[in-house]
């Protein structure tokens, strides 16, 4: 019964934290723009008002199908991403498992767009997965030298292995600069600025939303609070040492998150190769060089 | 306005042309007057020897009462620092006249703009199709001959205003002056 | 011109009209939630059709900070929920705000900025400019001033959002319920064939908003010309290209 | 009737005397003497067979010429080796009988001294005996190659003759060298005494200087620059004969030199490394070359590069192997040439003949795949002997070769494939198609009926070879044969 | 129950029989009304038959003789089928079947020469049999020449470019097959026999130098045949010119003949402990990480060639490349896990791949071009073939629902297990090349504008659509329940000797991290149709649109403008890794041929010297010379 529970309740807590993630990431640009911010409950009201929209226009049944595919395939990464208290089915998938699961609301939403034969749309997916080329290249540098030096690639073991010694034991403390390299490609993940060009309103009109209106904007926005939930929760698990409880498992996800939206807001947006380049000499060296510390051990 | 004196250095370039009428105006600028004909040779000459290369604008006045159209071309010299109108008239009905594109490129948008908006031809202009009004089929609505408000009056139609709040006002006595100048009934 | 000089009804005072089926106590509670969402979250179309523009970026960021109250810009029709029409409307801007209204996703708010969107404004009687707007588009709040300030703005969103919640801004009901007297006024100044690639009827049909002036002389003009599989692009009209509907 | 050793002479004799009586009765007719050149051929070809009998049993049939003994006797010794070459030189005659537009009573003459030549050539057990057969074959060579009465045939044959000559000479010299060192010219007395007279510098300088003399026929590496122009001027049915078994006569005789009277590892060493270059330098030239004639003239150098090798490989192996190869080359390099007979010019001009004569296209895809060495295809079953062999033999040389064979084959493949490529591209709209009369592929299709027969029944074929090489790579057995009371 | 048969005829001989009857019966009936039918009848029975073999080997038989013997010049040869046969013995009569089916239809009635195609699909089968059961070195060496001549036949009837393609790739397999025959004569050498256990015998006293060499010819000759990166520029342009379902079927098992071998030479016959044995002296590289370096290359380069490409099929078969980087990367890891991947990336690949190219070669069929700059839109009019393609690249690309993720993730995991970071991060890289180029497939062939000429364009036949979508259920069936594919390769794992993988139905459970794709795919499934849920019952009804009421800054889309971005998908990509293609393997490529050339020239110019007497006379001095001075050449 407790495996109900858990598929039950793991999206739907993804979900709130999501939101409340969301609300942060929007507080947060308000307060360096010097400005007093959405309220609490912007988000919701945002993705209720997408939802109750009268009419809801569809290019075509791949279209739906698209956000189908987006919103099951992060409600499966959820329930593989263990958090305390809630191990769901991590026992049954790794985390290169959860890493490739996590592509298949990308793809599912790359082909939706596809559907829409909007130009704008297929050059916003066409610029997101060369961005998803380039981050996913420290990243895995980063997944393989952690997998390397906890020894196992099962979540929940990593975490136990991190909670033994207190933080003394915790990733980021064992491998310093793995985790600073994870962290920078934690932030391309996230397509904030400086790695916003696939979503750039001024260039290619929000690139893959342009035809997204009613509920598939408003799926889309859901998948932006599952989005930040999952990164920032795999970060957690794989550098900061996972939740005991919730009480500090949670400041730790919004640190994660913090970090990165304090750094988008304050830049420009890269050109395509600008971001290709960046993510491949800097967060890869560095990445790297932990490898290399790692295997030396 | 300090001084009225032709400066020298225009009065040596432009004296030979036949019937040219030379006006300083107030700052850097000077007006000149010429026959139809005569025109491209001024530019071409301020242009060569002055390098008045800036074509700045080229309006068209139109003159109901002496059935005539008037052409203001405006040329600058970064060397002078001076700004030359080169006025000249051509009549109304044929409304043609030659075009200085070989001399001035950016002629080309003023003549289209000037056809579209008078139905001035310019022949020898590269690109005289429509240029702002695509979807205007009327008569080129610059003209003084074209009665705007007769157009708007039949196409577009207005709201009789009658707000409840004006209504008391007027019941009062006072609302709005409607036998003033042009306020719709 | 063209002989269809359109006939204008007397306007009747658009109100909340209730739904076909008497609605249950559980949709009228989702539809209150709904609307109170609504009134807090409205997207506003960045697309500055007029002088008026420059009046939203104070609004929306740091001075007067719109956010507050859930007003945000975006980018595309699609996704957008209230069209701003900032100051005068040219008859070329209005091909552009019609198709951009068409493709806006109800329910949908049209704010008419300055006086121009009343009466024709300081344009009165310019031959470019389009003197009423609800002649062509149905709006949902003007504001006086040439150009209204940033607090005027403010006061127009607020005003919406107290007509929103209450259920009563439903304009664009209007645009389906009367879509053939919007036609007409559209056709008599953009010619017979003026049509956009969005179907609007279709819509209608498809979400039960077909009134008796949905459908009427002008609709069948759109049918007769409208036929969206148009191959080649007659000359001028609009500008590059007629549209195009894929007959299903 | 059973024929006996007396016999063995009939081979050489027959046509000698009906080659020189042709010219009379070519003088009644020409018919007459054609009919009795063809007869007399025939006659040769039966005769051969008949032998085999007797030579398969006793072994091999040997006759002294007068009844002399060793030292002075010139004897025949026919072994079912010499045998076959013989028969497949009757046969070849037959098969390639000159065209109407080429033949003339003094052509059936050549063709006769030709075919006693080189029966001659093959049977004699006399080192002198083989000389003058040698220049027998060789002059009826000459006379052969310029009967296409073009320009480019006369000046190939007397640049031929000149080299022809020059190894001739060479040949002489090494005689000399033998028989003022052994004594005796006879080949079984010489096999005996090879073992103390011929070794040491002088018996290699008369190796070498003999080697260059045969190798002229033979093709060997440095003295076959005839080759090319020869087999590219002459008539293509008597290019078909040289090719085909002419030159392999001579490669048998080097073979007689190496089992009988050479043993010692220089030798075989210095055969290798002409047989090796002589490969690389066939197929890498056949790569060059835009004519089809020439292409086939390169790579039967090539092929008579690859027997060289074999033939220096000790032991019955190397032997079995070199035949295998022979064989091999001297059923399909006459079908290459019957296909070139049409397919004349530049190779590029070729497009789309496969289309318009399927036969002859699929022909030509057969013999390559042959050639090349694709199993289960003779020419590879040759092939796999001379490498089984050479591994077996061992040493750095053998080795090296292997490789360079290894490495000229996929050479080979591609210049043939390519012409498989042209001849199946699309023609041009222009040309007139080159289209084969069935008489024309006749003796192509047999050739290729003959290596399909061998495809199937490769096993039986295999055993009668490998005891034939046994027999002839047995220096002693030969020795025996020839002396009576083997002193 | 020993496979009951008419007479004392094994079911190997059985197969052989109905190979052999197919490729005779085709030849003559191919183009025949119903021939295309009797050709799928025949696949059906070779893979019946092939299934029965199995459940044989299953129950226990270590391998199936076949009464086939050989006995030429002393060399005995004989044809026995042991389980690592019979796996690619399932693939090639699985996918000649599928071909064969796809053929039958109206595309082959389409075809000009239908009859060629089928007797070369049967001959490519009978030889691919053959080989697959060769008893000793020789059997295997005439095999190989068979399959590699069989695919040339099949490659070369389309004419055009493919005739240019084919003989390029004829020359590879002949310098190939060269290299294995040197092998198989060094090890005649060592052994004194071909036999294998003849070599296996000799393999202990063998010196590290021969070792060396065995091992370099034989990865090197095989190593063509699988297109392994220095030999890799013939597979594409041969493997797409090939017309329809013959380039399915060489695609999916062709270039797996290559892999066989290697495993058969390099791990049966000279097993991974000796492998591990061959160092490089002072470095500690061992042989298999040279050639598992080789295979990471192999993974990589070609995909991200394949990314640039603008034609479908060329696009396919680079990819066709790169995944036989996977598979021999797999193996090369000699853990039960590594094995258990590689093997069962040759099986996936197989299924997705084959469908993947009928479905392109679908689109071919209706629209008349494979340049993806030319099409666009054709999920409206073409939703079958799309759904083919879809689950192909979701195969492909290695993502969950579909069987290619498991195999992939099991060769991750025994790269991460074994420490070989580096590696696999080059797989990982691979596969997210893979996903963008299999993306920019997809879209530029049924996503975005329907260009106005395939409007009226019609679904692709059910005989088409349907061997597709049956091979891609067959990939998402595997991908479900990997534990029935993998209970295929336990018997090849088995017969390679290295120990099998503890699985069950769902993946597979390991210390470090177990996969249970029931799970995966269930939720994954379910969480769709969560999603579904979600999506029709929260917001109103879906009003679905014409493609030009789209948004495009206030203009008017009509069909006379064309706007599908298609062209250069990846502009970004393009610029930063545009420059590192150098084709230096091309340049290299072409070096040998002028090479080739250079030296033709210089002995063409030998024979043609006109004064050969003095030429000969020098000759003769310096062969004297030699004599004289009694210098022994060789001995």
């Amino acid at each position: 019964m407790t495996l109900l529970a858990d598929l039950i309740l793991m999206p739907l807590v993804a979900f709130v934290v999501g939101l409340l993630l969301v609300l942060m990431a929007r507080r947060v640009r308000a307060k360096i723009e010097r400005r007093v911010g959405p309220p609490f409950l912007q988000p919701v009201y945002d993705i209720v008002k997408l939802y109750a929209k009268k009419t809801q226009v569809s290019h075509g049944v791949m279209h739906d199908l698209a956000i189908m595919m987006l919103l099951g395939g992060f409600i499966t990464a959820e329930i593989f991403l263990p958090v305390p208290g809630l191990d769901g089915l991590a026992e049954h998938g790794d985390l290169i498992t959860l890493v490739y699961i996590m592509m298949v609301p990308m793809l599912g939403l790359a082909l939706g767009v596809g559907s829409c034969a909007n130009p704008n749309g297929s050059i916003g997916i066409s610029r997101a997965l060369t961005a998803m080329l380039a981050y996913d290249v420290p990243y895995v540098v980063v997944i393989v030298g952690a997998c390397i030096s906890y020894g196992t690639t099962n979540l929940i073991d990593i975490v136990q292995i991190q909670q033994q010694g207190g933080p003394a034991t915790w990733g980021a403390a064992t491998m310093p600069i793995l985790a600073f390299a994870g962290l920078l490609a934690t932030h391309g993940m996230l397509g904030k600025e400086p790695f916003e060009i696939y979503i750039a309103p001024a260039e290619i009109a929000t690139g893959p939303m342009t035809e997204m209106s009613g509920k598939y904007m408003g799926a889309l926005f859901v998948m932006q609070c599952f989005q930040l939930y999952t990164v920032g929760v795999l970060y957690t698990t794989m550098f900061l040492g996972g939740g005991e409880n919730w009480l500090f498992f949670l400041p730790k996800v919004f640190a994660v998150i913090f970090i990165s939206v304090a750094v988008t807001n304050v830049y420009g947006r890269y050109k395509t190769d600008d971001v290709i380049r960046w993510m491949w000499k800097w967060p890869t060296g560095i990445a790297l060089v932990g490898l290399a510390l790692v295997m030396v051990r | 306005m300090k001084q009225a004196q032709v400066p020298a250095v225009l009065e040596s370039v432009l004296h030979e042309i036949p019937g040219i009428q030379i006006t300083p105006k107030e700052g850097s600028r000077v007006r000149v007057d010429v026959a139809p004909g005569a025109l491209p040779a001024i530019l071409e000459l301020l242009k060569g020897q002055l390098g008045f290369m800036h074509l700045s604008a080229i309006s068209c006045i139109d003159w109901p009462q002496t059935d005539e159209f008037e052409l203001v071309y405006t040329v600058w010299s970064h060397e002078q620092k001076m700004t030359v109108s080169a006025h000249v008239t051509i009549p109304r009905d044929p409304g043609e006249y030659v075009s200085v594109y070989d001399i001035h490129t950016p002629a080309g948008f003023f003549e289209r703009d000037i056809h579209e908006m008078f139905g001035v031809r310019f022949d020898g202009s590269p690109n005289l199709r429509k240029f702002i009004l695509t979807s205007w089929n009327g008569p080129p609505p610059m003209l003084k001959s074209f009665d705007t408000l007769a157009y708007v009056e039949e196409t577009f139609q207005w709201v009789d205003y009658r707000p409840e709040w004006l209504r008391d006002i007027e019941a009062k006595g006072g609302g709005i002056d409607s036998e003033g100048e042009g306020a719709p009934s | 011109m063209s002989d269809t000089t359109p006939v204008i009804p007397d306007q009747p005072e658009v109100c909340r009209t209730v739904d076909a089926e008497e609605r249950g106590v559980w949709r009228r509670v989702m539809d209150r939630f709904a609307d109170h969402c609504r009134a807090r979250s409205l997207f506003v179309l960045h697309y500055c059709t007029g002088c008026g523009a420059i009046e939203l970026p104070p609004t929306i960021t740091s001075r007067f900070d719109m956010e507050r109250v859930g007003v945000s810009p975006m980018v595309t029709p699609r996704q957008a929920d209230i069209l701003l029409i900032t100051g005068y409307l040219s008859v070329k801007t209005l091909k552009r705000v019609i198709l951009s209204y068409e493709q806006m996703q109800s329910p949908k708010y049209v704010l008419g900025f300055g006086s121009c969107t009343i009466n024709g404004g300081m344009y009165w009687n310019s031959y470019a400019t389009v003197k009423r707007l609800d002649q062509y588009i149905p709006a949902d709040g003007f504001i006086a001033g040439c150009m209204p300030r940033p607090e005027a703005v403010q006061q127009v969103f607020l005003d919406l959002m107290k007509k929103i919640d209450a259920g009563q801004a439903n304009a664009w009901q209007d645009y389906y319920l009367n879509y053939d007297r919007y036609l007409g006024n559209q056709m008599a100044l953009f010619g017979e064939e003026w049509h956009t690639p969005v179907d609007v009827i279709a819509e209608a049909e498809h979400y039960g908003y077909v009134g008796d002036g949905t459908r009427g002389r002008f609709t069948e003009i759109l049918d007769r010309h409208a036929a969206y599989a148009l191959r080649d692009a007659p000359e001028d009209y609009p500008e590059r290209g007629a549209n195009e509907r894929l007959l299903p | 009737m059973t024929l006996t050793a007396h016999h063995v002479v009939l081979p050489v004799a027959l046509p000698l005397l009906v080659a020189f009586l042709l010219p009379l009765v070519g003088r009644l007719s020409d018919g007459l003497a054609r009919l009795l050149a063809q007869l007399t051929t025939l006659a040769v070809a039966v005769i051969a067979l008949l032998l085999w009998p007797a030579a398969s049993d006793g072994g091999a049939l040997v006759s002294a010429m007068g009844g002399f003994a060793a030292p002075i006797g010139i004897v025949f010794y026919a072994d079912k080796l010499a045998l076959m070459f013989v028969v497949a030189l009757a046969v070849g005659l037959l098969l390639f009988r000159p065209r109407r537009e080429h033949d003339s009573t003094k052509v059936q003459t050549l063709w006769l001294l030709l075919l006693a030549g080189g029966s001659g050539l093959v049977l004699s057990g006399d080192l002198f005996n083989i000389f003058v057969f040698y220049e027998i074959t060789a002059v009826a060579t000459y006379g052969l190659g310029a009967s296409a009465h073009t320009g480019a045939g006369y000046g190939a044959s007397l640049r031929y003759l000149l080299l022809s000559a020059l190894g001739s000479a060479f040949a002489l010299l090494g005689i000399a060298l033998v028989y003022a060192a052994a004594g005796t010219l006879n080949l079984a007395d010489l096999s005996q005494l090879a073992g103390e007279r011929l070794t040491g510098p002088m018996g290699l300088t008369a190796f070498v200087l003999m080697v260059l003399g045969f190798g002229v026929k033979a093709e060997l590496f440095p003295v076959n620059t005839w080759v090319p122009e020869v087999y590219t001027a002459a008539p293509t049915r008597v290019t078909a004969v040289l090719a085909g078994v002419v030159s392999k006569l001579a490669m048998v005789v080097i073979l007689r030199l190496l089992v009988l009277l050479f043993q010692d590892p220089a030798a075989l060493g210095f055969l290798l490394l002409l047989g090796a270059i002589g490969v690389a330098a066939g197929e890498l030239a056949a790569f060059r070359s835009r004519d089809l004639h020439r292409t086939f003239a390169y790579s039967s150098i090539a092929q008579l590069g690859l027997m060289a090798v074999a033939f220096s490989i000790p032991g019955h192996a190397g032997v079995l192997a070199g035949i295998a190869v022979a064989l091999h080359h001297l059923v399909v390099k006459p079908a290459f040439f019957v296909l070139a007979d049409r397919w004349r010019g530049e190779i590029a001009g070729l497009t789309g003949a496969g289309r318009t004569s399927p036969l002859a296209a699929g022909l030509f895809v057969l013999l390559s795949l042959s050639i090349i060495g694709i199993p289960p295809l003779p020419g590879f079953w040759a092939k796999l002997m001379l490498f089984k062999a050479a591994i077996d033999a061992g040493g750095a040389g053998n080795l090296t070769a292997v490789a360079i064979i290894l490495a000229a084959t996929v050479i080979e493949a591609a210049y043939l494939f390519r012409v498989v490529g042209i001849l199946y591209g699309t023609a041009p709209a222009g040309r007139p198609p080159l289209r084969f009369t069935l008489g024309e592929l006749a003796p192509g299709l047999l050739l290729g009926a003959v290596l399909i027969a061998a495809t199937v029944s490769v096993a039986p074929l295999g055993d009668g070879l490998t005891a034939m090489a046994a027999d002839s790579a047995d220096a002693a057995a030969y020795a025996s044969r020839v002396l009576p009371g083997g002193n | 129950m020993p496979f009951a048969l008419p007479f004392d005829m094994t079911s190997l001989d059985l197969l052989m029989a109905i190979a052999a009857a197919a490729t005779v019966l085709l030849y003559l009936f191919g183009t025949a009304r119903l021939g295309g039918y009797l050709a799928t009848l025949l696949h059906g029975a070779a893979l019946a038959v092939t299934v029965a073999m199995g459940l044989d080997l299953a129950a226990g038989a270590g391998a199936i003789p076949s009464s086939l013997r050989l006995t030429v010049l002393g060399q005995q040869l004989a044809w026995t089928l042991d389980g690592l046969g019979w796996f690619f013995l399932l693939l090639t009569t699985g996918a000649a079947f599928f071909s064969s089916w796809y053929m039958a239809g109206e595309w082959g009635r389409v075809q000009q020469r239908a009859r060629i195609q089928h007797g070369t699909l049967a001959l490519n089968v009978l030889t691919m049999v053959l080989l697959l059961s060769a008893g000793d070195l020789l059997g295997l060496f005439i095999g190989w020449e068979f399959v590699s001549w069989a695919a040339f036949a099949m490659m070369i009837q389309a004419g055009g470019p493919a005739t240019q393609a084919a003989y390029r790739y004829m020359l590879y397999a002949l310098a190939g097959a060269m290299a294995l025959f040197a092998a198989i004569l060094v090890v005649h050498g060592a052994a004194g026999g071909f036999g294998f256990d003849q070599m296996r015998a000799a393999l202990p006293d063998m010196s590290t130098g021969m070792l060396w060499t065995l091992f370099a010819l034989f990865a090197g000759g095989f190593g063509v045949k699988m297109a392994l990166v220095p030999t890799h520029l013939w597979q594409a342009p041969a493997y797409s010119y090939t017309p329809g379902a013959s380039s399915a079927f060489l695609n999916a098992v062709s270039a797996r003949m290559g892999l066989f071998a290697l495993i058969l030479s390099l791990v049966k016959l000279i097993g991974f402990d000796t492998l591990a044995g061959l160092r490089i002296p002072m470095t500690g590289i061992e042989s298999t990480d040279i050639l598992a370096w080789v295979a990471a290359i192999t993974m990589v380069v070609p995909t991200y060639i394949a990314l640039m490409q603008t034609d479908a099929r060329m696009l396919l078969t680079w990819h066709g490349i790169g995944q036989g980087g996977y598979m021999l990367l797999g193996i090369l890891v000699a853990t039960p896990l590594g094995v258990a991947g590689g093997l069962l990336h040759v099986f996936n690949y197989a299924t997705y791949q084959m469908a993947l190219i009928l479905a392109v070669f679908a689109v071919i069929h209706r629209t008349g071009t494979a340049d993806l700059d030319e099409l666009g839109g054709l999920i409206t009019r073409m939703p079958l073939t799309y759904v083919a393609l879809l689950m192909g690249i979701i195969g492909l690309a290695g993502l969950p629902p579909m069987n290619g993720f498991v195999s992939k993730w099991m060769i991750y995991k025994a790269l991460i297990v074994t420490q070989q970071p580096l590696l696999s991060i080059a797989a990982f890289v691979g596969t997210l090349g893979t996903i963008l180029s299999v993306y920019k497939l997809i879209h530029n062939i049924f996503l975005g504008q329907l260009r106005v000429e395939h409007r009226e364009i019609r679904e692709a036949p059910w005989s088409m659509t349907l061997p597709m979508l049956v091979l891609a259920g067959i990939g998402f069936v595997t991908g479900f329940a990997p534990g029935l594919a993998l209970s295929i390769v336990d018997q090849a794992q088995a017969a390679m000797g290295v120990a099998l993988l503890p699985h069950h139905l769902g993946g597979v459970v390991l210390a470090t991290g177990s996969l249970n794709m029931l799970w995966v795919v269930g939720v994954l499934v379910g969480a769709i149709g969560v999603g579904a849920l979600i999506f029709y019952v929260l917001g109103n009804r879906r009003f679905e649109t014409h493609q030009y009421d789209n948004y495009a800054g206030g203009h008017f889309l009509s069909a006379d403008i064309r706007y599908h971005f298609s062209h250069e998908f990846y502009p970004g990509l393009a610029r930063v890794i545009g420059p590192w293609y150098r084709g230096w393997v091309v340049r290299m490529e072409h070096g040998l041929g002028v090479l080739a050339e250079v030296s033709g020239d210089l002995w063409h110019g030998v024979f043609r010297a006109a004064y050969t007497p003095l030429y000969v006379l020098i000759v003769a001095v310096l062969g004297l010379f030699w004599a004289g001075g009694a210098g022994g050449f060789g001995s």
